[in-house]
C-alpha cells in the first residue's frame, strides 16, 4: 500500500484524537480552509469547531495559548503554517514550553506538538526558507524530530503526540504530496516509532547522514555513486535531531570509515557540525578515514532565482562531489 | 451572627461597558479575618525575603510585593481551587494562596531542595495546584492565561483563569493578541492588571499611550478596582468569576496599588519617584491598615486581639523561615542536574554535562561514558 | 479650465475621535486622468503576473492586488517622494506607484537580473526609493512603518510614513506595540489598514474581535474610507498625510476595500466566499469603472478616449512584459550568490557554499579553497 | 590606565554618538533609569531625549521600529535588557534586519546594532540564562560580536556602530563591573578593533578557544595547567562568532597540536562543535594529536539553586580536566 505524507500525517492526527479527547489542533487556516497545505483536511468535519481551531494571525498568542492548556493538561498539536513565522513565538516554545518542567522541579507538565512545513519550498524567498532544526535542537526540554517517509510521519507524529513532553515536528512541504510504500504494522493506529535514525539504504564505503528531503537527493546520489563510480553509500534518515542518535552514527561511521553529512539549514552552528562534534568526542573518530564532509544550505539568504537558488540548497550532484572528496575520487 | 454587611466606597470601582458590582454586600467575620492574616503572613514572608536577600541567602532576582497584597488575598479568597492563577515573576504571595506552605516558598528562594521547584525554579518561577507561575518573560503569562481558559472551557468547567500582568507588561503586543482570542471565542478569562504605577523606572504615563488598563481590552468590558482595598478587591473578583463563569466571556481588572519597595532588590525605588510619594501610599492607603480599621469598626476583632495575630504572624514566618534556613539544598549531583529536563521514564537516552565525561545516561542511572 | 470640484457621497468616510474630512474638495484634471491611468496599469500588470505566473514563468508566492488598485494610487497622488510607504507581500502596485518600471517589477517576479531587487527578492520583497517593501511576514512591516516615521521626526522632517497592512494582519501584537509608541511619541504615521474582507480564508469576523479596523487604534483617532472609490482614498491620504505633517501624531486609517482573486496564485479564492460576493463588488464597486464614471461624467475623456487609454496600458504592460522577459537571468554564478550578503566592501572575509570548496573568499573574488 | 566593561561600552557609544548624528540608544530603562546595568548611564544627561530614547516593555515592536528607523537611514544602538528578552524580537532581528541588503539586491541597508548582556548572570534562572551565540551566529547578513575585556568592548563596539550591516553584540552582565588595562591608543575616539581573535596568552602544548567571560577562566585555567602540571596553554580570545576567524584557530591547532574549546552556549550546535568542523575541513586537522573536546554549558535549562548551577556553565576546573584528557594527563 502507498501512502502521501500528507495522508500520513493526517491520519495520524484523527487517529490520536480517536484516541485521547484532550488532543486538539490549533492553527491558521487549520479547520475552515483545511489546512494552508491541507495536512488537516477533513479534520473540522470529522472532530468539529472544538477540536479543531482556527485562529487569527497571531502566533505569539496562539503559541502562548497553546501552552497555557498544555500545562493545564491539554494536548495541544499546534500547526505553524510555516517554522518560519514560528520566529514570532519562539520565546513561548522555548522559555514557556521548553523550560517549564525542570524550572518547575518537575512538577508542571507541557504535554504539546509544535508542527508544520521547516525550511524552504520553491521560490519563496527568503524570509520564508529558513531551517530551524540546529536551533530548536539545541535547546533542553524539547525533542526535535524530522520526518522524511509516510512512515516516518505517522510514526514520529503518533509517537510525539502521545510524549509528555514538548516536541518540535518539523515537516517539508516539498515532501507532502510524496508517495511512499507503508507496511500493514505502518497502518495500525498503535503505530508509534522510536526517535532512533533507519537505515534507509545499506552501504560499504560511505556513509550519508541527513535527514527530511535531503534522505531523497542522499538516495539519489548513492545511485550516481554507485552506478558511475562502484561507490557503495549508506544512507542514513536521522529521523530526530534531538536526540540524536549518535550510537547509529557511530556504527555506519565504524562499518564504512568515510561519512558525508547533508542538511539544509545554514552551514555555521548546523546538524552537521554537531555530528562532526560528536564523531570527535567518540571512539568513531578513530575509524575514520578521511575528514568527514559537510553538505549544507549555502550561507546565504535564500535567493528568488531559480538560478540562485539552484545553489543555495543541496542536491544529488553536490552530494556526490561531496562523497567522492571524502573518497579521493576524481 | 457571624455575617458581616460591607458598605464600600463609591470611589471603588469604575466600569467599562459594564454595570459595576454592588457596592453593599454580605460576608462572614471569619472570612474577614482569614484575609487579614493571609494578608500579613505575605507581607511578613516578603520582609522576610527582604532580610534574606541582604544576608545573600538568597541570590538572583528577588520582587516583593510589599504593598500589594490585597490582591493575591482578595482573588483566593473570590475563587475556588478549581479556578486558575497564572501571574509574572512578582509571585511569592499568589504561591503561598494557592496553597503552597511559606517554608516551602522561602526555600525556594533560598534554593533548597524542599522549595516548590526543589531549588530549580528560584524566586521567579513557583508553582502550585492551580497555579501555574511565577513566569519571568514580561507578558508571557497572558497568552498562557488564555490557555488556562481555553481548557476551562474544552473541558466545560464551571470555572475559569485569572491572569495578572502589570501596568508596564500591558504594552506587550501578546497581551492583545490574548484579548482578541478571549473575546472571540469567549473564553472564562479575568486579565488582571495589577497597576502598580511603575514598571522598573517607567512610570505608566511614560510607558503607555492610554494608562487606562481596565479599558484597554477596547471590546471587553473593564472594571476598574480600587486595589489597595481588600473588600473591594474581593467584591470586584468575585463578580469577575461570576461574570466568567457564567458565559459572559473575558473580562479585564484593573488593581489600582502600589509597591513600596524597589522593582526588585537591586533597585532602591527611589530614582523616579519621590519619597513623599511612597510615604503617601504606605501611610494612607495601606490594605493591611486598611482592613484592620474595618475589623476594629466592624467588631471583629479588638486592638489587642489584631497586635496579637499581627505577633503571630511574625512568629509563624520566623518558624518558617527557619524550617527553611535548616531545609538542606539540593544535593551537588549530576543526577539532579538532569532531573527533570524530561518527564521521568521518557528522557532521552543521555545528556550532556559540560564535558562529554560527564554525560548521563538514564537507563544506566550512570555516566555514559565512564566505566 | 484645468481645475474640477469634487463632491463625495456622505459614506466615503466614518470618523472616529476626529472631524471627517471635507466631502467637497477641488483638484486637476490631469490628476483625475493619471491616477485612471496608472490604476488600469497596475490592473494590466497583475494580469500579466497571473498569466505569468500560470505560464510557470514566476515562482513561488504571488499575491496580486486586483480590486485593490485604488489604494496605492490615491495614496501615491496624496504624498510627495518625500514621505515613506511600507507594506505586505502585496506589493506591486506600491512599488510601481513608487517609481519602479514595471518591467523592473515584472523582471523581479520572473527572477531576472533586471528586477528591482536584480532577482533575489521575487515577489514579497520590492523596494524603491522611499519604499521599503515588500514584507513577507504578516505585520513586522507595522513597527518597521513606525521606525521610518520615527526616522522622519528624529531629521525633523515634513513628511510621514504610510504604514499598510491587512485586516488579517491587524490582530498581531506588534500592530499595538507599534500604535501605542507612534502615539507616545507622536510619531508622524498614518497606519492604513487595507481590510479586504479576508486573511487568506478567514473572514474579518472570524479573525477580529472588533472588525472596525479604523476604532482598533483604540486611543488614536481614525477614519475609515471608501476604498473602492479612489476620489475617497485620495482625500483621506492627503487628509492623513497633513494630519501627521501638522504634528498631530498618529492616525489610523481603514480602507475598505475587496481582492477579486485568491490570496494568492494557490488560492482559488472562492472556498470562503460566494461567487455572488465577488461578482457583486466586482460589478458595482469596481475602482477602475467609478472612476471611469467621473472622467465621462466630468468631461474629463469621452468613452473612446479612455478606451484609447486602456488599450495604451495593454499595449504598454505587454511591451513591459516582454522587455522583462527577454531579460536575463543572473548568472549562476557563485559571485553573484554571494553578494549583497553583506555591504560591499564590509563582508566578512569568506562566505560557505554547500561545500568546503564552493566557499567565497571576497578579497580574492575566487574560491577560498581552489587555487 | 585601567577601565571597567562598563566605561568601555558607555564610552565607546558616547564618542560614536558625538561623532555622528544619525547614531542614537534605544531601549528599556536606558536613559532616566541610566540601563538596568547602568551600561548607559549619563548618555540622557548628555545627548538628551531625542538621542537616548526610552521604551514602554514591547521588545517585538521596539526592535522592529529600530529597524524601520535603521532602513531610513539612522543608525540605532537597541539596548535589550538581556538577550534573553530578544527572542520576542528575533524575526525583526533576522528576518527584518539580516536579510533585507539580500532581498533587495543590495539596494536597501540596515545598519543597526542590538547589544546588551547575553547568557546567565548569577541565580536568575532558566528562562534568563540562555547564551545566543551559536543563533545568531548562524544567520548570513548578521555579523556576532562578543566582547571580553574593556579594549574588546570599545573597540569592538565603536567598529560595530560604524558597520553598515546589523550587529549582535553580546555582552556578559558579569564582567560590566571588570576592571582591565587598556592603552593609549585604545582610549583614542579613533579606536576600533578589527574582528579577529586575539591570543591573550601564548602557549605551546595547548589552544583553549573561547570568548566573553571564559577567558577569564580559561586564563585562571592555563595558571593552574602551567603550576600544577607544567603545561604551557595558550588561550585564544574569539572576539566575533561571526565572522569566525578560522585562521586563528587553524594557526594555534597548528602550534599546539591541541585543543579544548570553552563556551557557555547548550552544548549541541554550538561554538565548539563549528569550531570542530571548521578544523575538520582545514589542514588543521592533521595537525590534532588529540582529539579536540569541547566545554559547554550543560545541557539542561539552569537551575537556580547554586549546588546545581555550579554544573551549568564552565569553570577553571572543568577546563583543567578537558585539558587534561586531551593532553592524556591523569
Ligand atoms: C520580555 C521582558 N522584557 C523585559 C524584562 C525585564 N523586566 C522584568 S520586570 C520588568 C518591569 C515590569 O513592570 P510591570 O509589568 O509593571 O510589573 P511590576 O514589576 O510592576 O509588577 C522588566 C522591564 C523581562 N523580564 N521580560
Ligand atoms: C507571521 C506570518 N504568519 C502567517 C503568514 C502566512 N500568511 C501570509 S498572508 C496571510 C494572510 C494575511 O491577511 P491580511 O493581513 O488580511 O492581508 P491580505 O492578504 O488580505 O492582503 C497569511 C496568514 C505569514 N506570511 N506571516
Ligand atoms: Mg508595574
Ligand atoms: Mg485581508
Amino acid at each position: 500500500k502507498t501512502m502521501t505524507v500528507r495522508e500520513a500525517l493526517n491520519s495520524a492526527m484523527a487517529e490520536e484524537m480517536d484516541r485521547d479527547d484532550d488532543v486538539f489542533i490549533i492553527g491558521e487556516e487549520v479547520a475552515q480552509y483545511n489546512g494552508a497545505y491541507k495536512v488537516t483536511k477533513g479534520l473540522l468535519d470529522r472532530f468539529g469547531e472544538r477540536r479543531v481551531v482556527d485562529t487569527p494571525i497571531t502566533e505569539y498568542g496562539l503559541c502562548g495559548l497553546a501552552v497555557g492548556a498544555a500545562l493545564k493538561g491539554l494536548k495541544p498539536i499546534v500547526e505553524f503554517m510555516s517554522f518560519n513565522f514560528s520566529m514570532q513565538a519562539i520565546d513561548h516554545v522555548v522559555n514557556s514550553a521548553a523550560k517549564t518542567h525542570y524550572m518547575s522541579g518537575g512538577t508542571q507538565r507541557c504535554p504539546i506538538v509544535f508542527r508544520g512545513p521547516n525550511g524552504a519550498a520553491v521560490g519563496v524567498g527568503a524570509q520564508h526558507s529558513q531551517d530551524f532544526s540546529a536551533w530548536y535542537g539545541s535547546i533542553p526540554g524539547l525533542k526535535v524530530l524530522v520526518p522524511y517517509s509516510a512512515e516516518d510521519a505517522r510514526g514520529l507524529l503518533k509517537a510525539a503526540i502521545r510524549d509528555p513532553n514538548p516536541v518540535v515536528f518539523l515537516e517539508n512541504e516539498l515532501l507532502y504530496g510524496e508517495k511512499f510504500e507503508v507496511s500493514e504494522e505502518c497502518l495500525s493506529p498503535d503505530f508509534t516509532l522510536p526517535y532512533k535514525a533507519k537505515i534507509e539504504r545499506e552501504g560499504t564505503d560511505i556513509s550519508i547522514i541527513t535527514y527530511t528531503r535531503n534522505v531523497q537527493f542522499s538516495l539519489e546520489a548513492a545511485e550516481i555513486l554507485e552506478k558511475q563510480y562502484g561507490v557503495s553509500a549508506e544512507v542514513i534518515n536521522l529521523r530526530s535531531i534531538r536526540p540524536l542518535d549518535v550510537e547509529a552514527i557511530i556504527k555506519t561511521v565504524k562499518k564504512t570509515n568515510h561519512l558525508i553529512t547533508v542538511e539544509s539549514t545554514f552551514p555555521q552552528f548546523g546538524v552537521g557540525s554537531e555530528i562532526i562534534a560528536q564523531i570527535m568526542e567518540s571512539e568513531a573518530f578513530d575509524y575514520l578515514d578521511a575528514p568527514v564532509q559537510r553538505v549544507t544550505g549555502a550561507d546565504v539568504p535564500t535567493p528568488y532565482a531559480k538560478e540562485l537558488e539552484d545553489f543555495a540548497f543541496p542536491d544529488p550532484d553536490t552530494i556526490v562531489r561531496a562523497a567522492k572528496q571524502t573518497l579521493s575520487i576524481e | 451572627s457571624d455575617l458581616v454587611e460591607i458598605e464600600l466606597p463609591e470611589s471603588s470601582f469604575e466600569g467599562y461597558m459594564l454595570d459595576v458590582p454592588d457596592l453593599k454586600y454580605t460576608t462572614t467575620k471569619g472570612s474577614l479575618l482569614q484575609m487579614y492574616k493571609d494578608m500579613i503572613v505575605i507581607r511578613r514572608m516578603e520582609m522576610a525575603c527582604d532580610a534574606l536577600y541582604k544576608a545573600k541567602k538568597i541570590r538572583g532576582f528577588c520582587h516583593l510585593s510589599v504593598g500589594q497584597e490585597a490582591i493575591a488575598v482578595g482573588i483566593e479568597n473570590a475563587i475556588t481551587k478549581r479556578d486558575t492563577v497564572i501571574t509574572s515573576y512578582r509571585c511569592h504571595g499568589f504561591t503561598y494562596m494557592r496553597g503552597a506552605p511559606v517554608q516551602a516558598v522561602l526555600a525556594e528562594l533560598m534554593g533548597r531542595r524542599a522549595g516548590v521547584s526543589y531549588g530549580k525554579g528560584g524566586s521567579m518561577h513557583m508553582y502550585a495546584p492551580g497555579f501555574y507561575g511565577g513566569n519571568g518573560i514580561v507578558g508571557a503569562q497572558v497568552p498562557l492565561g488564555a490557555g488556562l481558559a481555553f481548557a476551562h472551557q474544552y473541558r466545560n468547567e464551571d470555572a475559569c483563569s485569572f491572569t495578572l500582568y502589570g501596568d508596564g507588561a500591558s504594552n506587550q503586543g501578546q497581551v492583545f493578541e490574548a484579548f482578541n482570542m478571549a473575546k472571540l471565542w469567549n473564553l472564562p478569562v479575568v486579565f488582571c492588571c495589577e497597576n502598580n504605577k511603575y514598571g522598573m523606572g517607567t512610570s505608566a504615563a511614560r510607558s503607555s499611550a492610554m494608562t487606562e488598563y481596565f479599558k484597554r481590552g477596547q471590546y471587553i468590558p473593564g472594571l476598574k478596582v480600587n486595589g489597595m482595598d481588600i473588600l473591594a478587591v474581593f467584591q470586584a473578583s468575585k463578580f469577575a468569576k461570576d461574570w466568567c463563569v457564567s458565559g459572559n466571556g473575558p473580562l479585564v481588572l484593573e488593581y489600582e496599588t502600589y509597591r513600596y519597595g524597589g522593582h526588585s532588590m537591586s533597585d532602591p525605588g527611589t530614582t523616579y519617584r519621590t519619597r513623599d510619594e511612597i510615604q503617601h501610599m504606605r501611610s494612607k492607603n495601606d490594605p493591611i491598615a486598611g482592613l484592620k480599621m474595618h475589623l476594629l469598626e466592624l467588631g471583629i476583632a479588638t486592638e489587642e486581639e489584631v497586635k496579637a495575630y499581627d505577633k503571630a504572624a511574625r512568629k509563624y514566618v520566623d518558624e518558617q523561615v527557619e524550617l527553611a534556613d535548616a531545609a538542606p539544598a539540593p544535593e551537588a549531583k549530576l543526577s539532579i542536574l538532569f532531573e527533570d529536563v524530561y518527564v521521568k521514564g521518557t528522557e532521552t537516552e543521555t545528556l550532556r554535562g559540560r564535558i562529554t565525561e560527564d554525560t548521563w545516561d538514564f537507563q544506566k542511572q550512570g555516566f555514559a561514558n565512564r566505566d
